[in-house]
């Protein structure tokens, strides 16, 4: 059995490696609410949550106990065992995510190279994609088991939306397929410390990528699930209590993973431009590469709340237009010009 | 190679003439030229006219045999277009779409003419089968369309998954796709790797049978064949029946022999044949409607084709193709007919010979040609594949359970002649046009000449 | 007939132990989320009524079941999605062995594009992705 | 060329029928084709044209084999000619007759003309078997189209019973294709094929059922007796007169000579069951009360007659068998035209409702008499030179199988003499009363008929001459 | 790991996969159990594709690319996504007309 003959030094490194990550990713989304309504403050003039610790640094952590142990109510007509899974599919999807980003180069510590990366498989973008698709199903399964019209009309824009903005998503990364030649992030990153950012290449790439992932993560100008003027709350309108904060979370864990993603793919990822890496101790190069990733992954975290709070949200016909007949053309074109102008150069 | 592609654009060319063109007489009429070009274009390609350059890496192989037959179901389609083609307006709004549909299911049967891999078979029974489950349904008001539908779409759907499984157990014990490497290769481990092959062959002749209707796999097709609109009907179990036979004979070419150490196929096949003669036979004898007598008569005749398989010899080949011919002709005709009378019944036949002469006297000649009587092109057809059989050597009782059944099939067959012209009745038909006769009469005649002088025709495709 | 090949052992499998890692992860997540489904059960109070568990609609009665028929267009989405996403799926090879494909396949993968078009201005002209009626 | 126009006249005529919109066009243009091919078979049995013009050869089915051969040989001339003559005959007698449709009869009876032609011209086994099944089309829609009540279903029957019965000659003859080292269907080619016992006693079969059916041999007759009563009298005529002489036609050519062991093996077997059907059919007849009915019994146990006496195996038998058949169908066609004529005047069948019509209809009842005692072949008439012949070859066979269908003769004058007796002597009955004299048409045709009767009774010399050669050829393989 | 456990695994699937579509009447259900045989095929394929004997003495003989069943999963990928499309319509258009995805229903036809 190949099991038994697993190397354990490997799987305790994994463990300790997924057990970091994994908290810190809680943690930021954590402070990413509390970011987001400092950001709506500042935008609107106001001051944001400033009761609880300095600055109001502890906000998070009372709305997380409040939800945490508020009672639980599952309506008479749900389906119980379907309104459990809803939530509980939105939350592991957004942890599973970020298996696959490489948030920094290895260190070096107990003898052993550790690669800053749960997983390094050749087809991480595949990965990605089918983690993310399976996160309509906690929308789509959250809103119907709540047998609640409002719910199941949210849990049907948010599955049309987010499957409608698949396409261009997909899209849009083959013409970055087609310079970097590979399915790999960790390559992918290796090639843009090599040469250049990907954006350099890639703008429409990644404008369209950008749209998409706003879509995906149901952020606002994209919104429409959770229109409170329209549909009282959205998909988890029936929720209450920690299924509720697994809805919430997992959108900020979302957002916090796709803005990774898009600084891995397009800004370089770990990468820290004019830096020689080579020269530095190993460990300490890592440091500031992961430093370096989180302050790309914190720029885009802003972009999207500076974005919430400045568009007004979409129609829903002209969410859906602009997926189809937007984006999935122009990223087809993008893909057609970048090849013909790469094979050109080639030649 | 010309047909294949040509089918595509032009299924998708009627796609878009659904925006451009409103008048529904005018599509019908660019369906009918496409369909002209078409065999045209298959004619010169068989002359080795080939407009396309195309390296297929041995996926396709094409051969004198798939020409032939591709040009024997792009005329029949061409004929059902020409006779039917009024009739596929009545379903909805979406006419151009069904010819659409109509041209992709001839794409998929001219993959299945020339495949040699078996991604390409795959692919091509698949192309074939999926826009028919549309036509199924096309009647979409109607409740039996819908059942109908979603029968065929299951049954197929299933079909699918068997043969895929048989291609994966065939390609884990051979090693390849590829027909011509299975071929080449077969004597490398035979002897270690029959056992997944013939599974996997086993798979791949069920799911066949279900697509072609072979007993004991045919139980879908009388509710099938009867919910569907009849002039779908009429072109599902003529032309893409006959294909299914087509793709199955070209698969036992090349692995029957090569297994048939492990396998004694003739023994199952004829099993196949007893089986599927017996329940299209006797429960044909039973109908009260004639669209089901149909149904159940295709089944029959399918019993015939499979002879085919008995014996895979020339005889079987050109046999197949006289048959495809002469079965698919003979019933696009009989479903021509059928859809325009009101009740159908057998008593909604009753004097169709007063009231309607050309009518009745064609059908009357799609109904022999379908018994197998001398001067129609049905008889050549029974007679090469039973002649193939003889010719084997082997399994000679078969051929006289085969003449059996041609007997008892004449009970249905003459049912409906003897309403037609020796029952009194005032028969309703929907209106009958002089174009919608000559049509008939053209292709009665055509029956007639097979009939006479197949060579005729066969060698002026084939040479 | 001899032993029957897939009873043999076989050469050098994949890299199965690469995804080690995320089975851990998943071991991981799921345990996470179940403890504290279960945590928030057990500590949450349980002060049940009626108008508690009835489904949410803005103060007013609701009204029957929630499981009715929905627009088609919804439907028609999710079909689309699944028909063009299976055809992106067909770009993925191609992008990564695009180089070495050089312009032949360029060439292949425009008509490649030509096909997903005509599709997509099939629909598109077919009015499916009209939402403004 | 003789040979081809044979086929090709009835065959143009039938078409040409078709499209004629009287009655009367369609009477005339029928007979006149039917007096033109019998012109023609004159022309070809007298070979007035030479030898070399009797055969047409020419390429057909190149991918299977077959050509379109055929030629006039002895036994074929003799039944070319009676085709010849009866079809003429038969549109006389029913000349007054009105048909519905009459353009469609008319031609379809051409065409049956045509299929039985080509029956006895093929020389070219595929050829046979298409003319063979052709003649069953016409003869299907006849019936079923002209017949009397029940017809449908008995017609049906006859359909069925005979489209199995070639069904599984078509298996003999691929059976046989394939043992061929010559790979054809020549005539000549077939003679020379030399099959195994097994073999031969299986393909012996699947041809044999099928001329069983056809002639038809107890107990394969079933069909016949229904079809002949509700059939319109003049296909009756035609189908007893000719078309059962296709099967014992096909014993002789396409049988005996091609499965001389399997003959000879089976022989007794078939000889037996002919002469318990000659037997069975007899005592039926003799309990008939409907004309038809009764002629059809007898039909049955005469052709079980010339059936034995093929299976005797005896030269002289066999020439009887061959010019019986010729006999057989005048003289049947004889006794139609007389059941026709009381039937469309009386509008009855039935013995016990007719009676005295010799007074009525004196001219009729001497040529019903004349016809009648040809059929139980009286000397002089013609049936008695070919009875004499077969019993002659069945006596040589087997001395106890002769006497016993010499029982049958017995019974043949039973049930003859005692038909005439009932229809034509005795009190007039209510039906019979007003009964006249039966049109000038019908009697000329009689007279005919009664002629031919007479002169081949007395001067059967050319009729022998011309099926030495045919029997010849039949037994060849046997010695 | 070796092979058989991928086939084995396969080969339950689609047996399940078959055992629902005969004993199922829930349309849907059905229509999954057809999918699960198909994704059953898939992985066997895959499994193949890597590790079957065969199949590599087939590579190494004849010189052909070893990616071939890969592939074909790929081309079942997308006929399933066109069997899906076009047969959740036909569920969802005899839904509309009689209210229920029950199979029992066709059993009207026969009549």
């Amino acid at each position: 059995m190949t099991l038994l003959t697993i190397d354990w030094g490997l799987v305790i490194e994994k463990l300790v490696l997924i057990a970091i990550i994994i908290t810190a990713s809680l943690v930021i989304a954590m402070y990413a609410t509390y970011g987001e309504r400092k950001v709506a403050a500042w935008m609107q003039d106001r001051r944001g949550p400033n009761r609880a610790g300095p600055f109001g640094l502890l906000q998070p952590l009372a709305d997380g106990l409040k939800l945490f142990f508020k009672e639980e109510i599952i309506p008479n007509t749900s389906n119980k065992l379907l309104f459990i899974l809803g939530p509980s599919l939105a939350m592991l999807t957004a942890m599973m995510t970020c298996a696959v980003v490489p948030w920094g180069d290895h260190i070096e510590l107990f003898d052993r190279k550790i690669n800053l990366q749960i997983a390094d498989i050749n087809v991480a973008i595949l990965y990605i994609f089918a983690v993310v698709s399976l996160g309509v199903y906690g929308i789509m399964i959250g809103g119907w088991a709540s047998n609640n019209k409002f719910s199941l009309m949210a849990a049907m824009r948010g599955a049309s939306q987010v499957i409608s903005y698949e396409l261009p998503m997909g899209l849009s990364l083959i013409a970055l397929l087609m310079i970097t030649g590979s399915l790999s992030l960790r390559e992918m990153v290796d090639t843009q410390i090599a040469g250049h950012w990907n954006i350099l290449y890639q703008p429409i790439g990644f404008l369209i990528f950008f749209v998409c992932a706003l879509a995906e993560c149901n952020r606002a100008p994209f919104d429409l699930p959770e229109a409170e003027n329209e549909l009282n709350m959205g998909y988890h309108q029936e929720y209450s209590s920690m299924k509720l904060g697994f809805y919430l979370f997992a959108e900020y864990i979302n957002m916090f993973i796709s803005s990774a993603i898009m600084a891995t793919l397009f800004f370089g990822g770990y990468d820290v431009p004019f830096l020689d890496e080579s020269t530095l101790s190993p460990n300490i190069a890592a440091v500031i590469g992961i430093a370096a990733f989180l302050l790309k992954i914190f720029i885009f975290i802003f972009v999207f709340m500076w974005i919430r709070w400045t568009l007004p949200r979409f129609r829903y016909d002209q969410l859906m237009n602009l997926g189809w007949k937007g984006l999935i053309p122009l990223a087809l074109a993008n893909l057609i010009i970048t090849g013909a102008v790469v094979l050109y150069l080639q030649q | 190679m010309n047909a294949l592609i040509l089918s595509a654009v032009f299924g998708m060319i009627m796609m878009f003439c659904s925006f451009l063109l409103k008048n529904k007489e005018s599509l019908r009429h660019i369906a009918s030229v496409g369909l002209l070009l078409l065999l045209i274009a298959n004619i010169a390609d068989s002359y080795g006219k080939h407009l396309f350059a195309i390296d297929t890496h041995g996926l396709l192989a094409f051969s004198k045999f798939g020409y032939l037959f591709n040009s024997i179901m792009l005329a029949s389609t061409l004929v059902y277009v020409l006779v039917t083609g009024k009739e596929i307006e009545k379903y909805g709004k979406y006419t151009a779409e069904y010819f659409t549909l109509i041209f992709f299911v001839l794409c998929g049967i001219t993959m299945l003419t020339c495949y040699n891999n078996l991604l390409t078979l795959f692919l091509g029974v698949e192309i074939m089968s999926i826009p028919l489950y549309i036509l199924t349904g096309s009647d979409k008001r109607n409740m039996k369309s819908n059942e109908a539908a979603l029968k065929y779409f299951l049954m197929g759907s299933f079909s699918t998954g068997l043969m895929l499984m048989g291609i994966a157990l065939t390609y884990g014990g051979t090693g390849t796709f590829s027909l011509t490497t299975m071929r080449l290769s077969q004597g490398l481990y035979l002897n270690v790797a029959s056992f997944l092959e013939i599974i996997g062959l086993l798979f791949l002749l069920v799911s066949m049978a279900f697509k072609v209707s072979a007993a004991p796999f045919h139980f879908w097709t009388p509710d099938v064949y009867d919910g569907a609109p009849s002039v779908f009907t009429s072109f599902m179990a003529t032309i893409v029946k006959a294909a299914g036979f087509v793709a199955l004979i070209r698969l036992f070419d090349v692995r029957m022999e090569a297994t048939a150490k492990a396998i004694d196929w003739q023994l199952l096949v004829s099993i196949m044949i007893v089986a599927t003669l017996l329940v299209g036979n006797i429960t044909a004898v039973f109908q009260q409607s004639v669209k089901r007598m149909l149904a159940y008569s295709s089944i029959a005749q399918a019993g015939f084709m499979l002879y085919a398989l008995m014996s895979v010899n020339d005889t079987a080949h050109e046999g197949l193709l006289l048959y495809a011919a002469a079965y698919s002709l003979a019933t696009i005709g009989i479903f021509a007919v059928l859809v325009k009378m009101k009740d159908h019944t057998f008593e909604g036949y009753n004097g169709l010979g007063k009231t309607q002469p050309v009518l009745a006297a064609t059908n009357t000649i799609f109904l022999l040609s379908l018994a197998g009587i001398p001067l129609t092109a049905g008889f050549f057809a029974k007679y090469l594949m039973l002649a193939s059989l003889v010719k084997t050597g082997t399994y000679l009782w078969l051929v006289i359970v085969g003449v059996i059944f041609a007997a008892v099939s004449a009970y249905y067959y003459f049912r409906v002649i003897q309403a037609m012209y020796f029952k009194e009745g005032n028969p309703e038909t929907e209106p009958v046009t002089s174009s919608f006769k000559f049509g008939l009469v053209a292709v009665a005649a055509i029956i007639v000449l097979l009939g006479i002088l197949p060579t005729a025709i066969l060698n002026w495709l084939y040479f | 007939m001899s032993i029957p090949y897939f009873l043999l052992d076989t050469q050098a499998t994949g890299t199965t132990s690469d995804y080690l890692p995320i089975a851990i992860q998943l071991i991981f997540a799921v345990g996470f989320v179940a403890t504290m489904m279960v945590l928030t059960h057990m500590f949450g109070p349980k002060r049940k009524t009626k108008d508690k568990l009835e489904t949410f609609a803005s103060g007013i009665e609701t009204h029957g079941d929630a499981r009715q028929p929905m627009a088609i267009k919804y439907f028609l989405v999710a079909i689309l999605f699944v028909l063009f996403d299976v055809e992106v799926i067909f770009f993925y090879p191609y992008a990564v062995n695009f180089k070495s494909l050089g312009w032949t396949g360029f060439v292949e993968i425009l008509l490649f594009v030509g096909f997903f078009l005509v599709g997509f201005i099939y629909i598109i002209k077919r009015g499916a992705l009209k939402w403004e009626d | 060329m003789i040979a081809l126009l044979l086929i090709l006249i009835p065959l143009a005529g039938g078409l040409l029928t078709f499209f004629t919109k009287s009655e009367r066009d369609a009477k005339s243009l029928s007979l006149f084709t039917a007096i033109i091919t019998l012109a023609v078979a004159f022309a070809g049995v007298y070979d007035l044209l030479g030898v070399e013009k009797n055969t047409f050869n020419t390429s057909w089915l190149s991918f299977i084999g077959a050509r379109f051969s055929i030629g006039l040989d002895g036994m074929g001339k003799m039944l070319c000619l009676l085709t010849a003559i009866a079809f003429p005959l038969v549109f006389g007698a029913v000349y007054d007759n009105t048909y519905k449709k009459a353009g469609t009869f008319y031609g379809l009876m051409l065409l049956m003309q045509t299929g039985l032609m080509g029956v006895f011209l093929a020389t070219d086994m595929l050829l046979f078997y298409f003319f063979w099944e052709i003649v069953l089309i016409p003869a299907y829609f006849l019936c079923s189209g002209w017949g009397g009540e029940k017809r449908i279903a008995v017609t049906f029957k006859f359909f069925v019973y005979t489209f199995l019965g070639s069904l599984l000659m078509l298996v003999g003859i691929l059976y046989l294709y394939y043992k061929n080292p010559e790979h054809s269907f020549a005539l000549q080619s077939f003679y020379k094929i030399r099959l195994s016992a097994g073999e031969e006693n299986f393909a012996f079969w699947l041809f044999f059922i099928a001329f069983a059916i056809k002639m038809p041999i107890f107990p394969f007759h079933t069909w016949q007796p229904d079809t002949y009563e509700q059939a319109p009298t003049a296909v009756t005529m035609i189908l007893s007169g000719v078309m059962v002489k296709m099967g014992i036609f096909a014993v002789i050519r396409w049988l005996v000579p091609v499965f001389p062991n399997a003959t000879v093996h089976f022989s007794s077997l078939i000889i037996i069951l002919s002469v318990t059907g000659m037997l069975y059919a007899s005592l039926i007849a003799i309990r008939q009360d409907d004309l038809k009915r009764l002629i059809a019994y007898s039909s049955i146990a005469h052709i079980g007659l010339m059936c034995a006496a093929i299976f005797s195996n005896q030269q002289v038998g066999m020439q009887g068998v061959i010019i019986q058949m010729f006999n057989h169908g005048v003289n049947v066609i004889g006794l139609w035209i007389v059941a026709d004529a009381i039937e469309t005047q009386l509008g009855t069948r039935k013995f016990s409702e007719l009676g005295g019509l010799a007074q009525k209809a004196p001219a009729l009842a001497v040529l019903l008499v004349v016809m009648a005692l040809a059929n139980i072949a009286l000397p002089l008439t013609n049936a008695f030179v070919g009875e004499f012949m077969m019993f002659n070859g069945l006596f040589r066979y087997n001395i106890w199988m002769a006497a016993i269908s010499g029982v049958s003769i017995i019974l043949a004058a039973v049930y003859t003499l005692n038909m005439i007796q009932k229809t034509f002597y005795g009190n007039t009955s209510i039906v019979t009363d007003g009964a006249v004299e039966v049109s000038n048409g019908v009697k000329i045709m009689l007279v005919i008929l009664v002629i031919v009767v007479i002169v081949l009774g007395v001067y059967p010399q050319p009729m022998l001459q011309l099926t030495n050669d045919a029997v010849q050829a039949a037994l060849a393989g046997l010695k | 790991m070796s092979i058989q456990y991928y086939v084995a695994l396969a080969a339950c699937l689609f047996c399940i996969g078959v055992a629902g579509v005969l004993t199922r009447r829930n349309a849907i259900i059905i229509f999954m159990c057809i999918e699960l045989m198909l994704n059953a095929v898939n992985l066997m394929l895959v499994a193949f594709s890597k590790m079957s004997p065969a199949v590599a003495a087939v590579n190494s003989s004849m010189g052909a690319a070893g990616t071939d069943a890969q592939l074909f999963v790929f081309f079942i990928m997308v006929v399933a996504a066109a069997e899906v499309s076009v047969g959740l319509a036909i569920i969802v258009m005899m839904y509309r007309n009689i209210h229920s995805v029950d199979i029992n229903f066709l059993n009207r036809l026969k009549n």
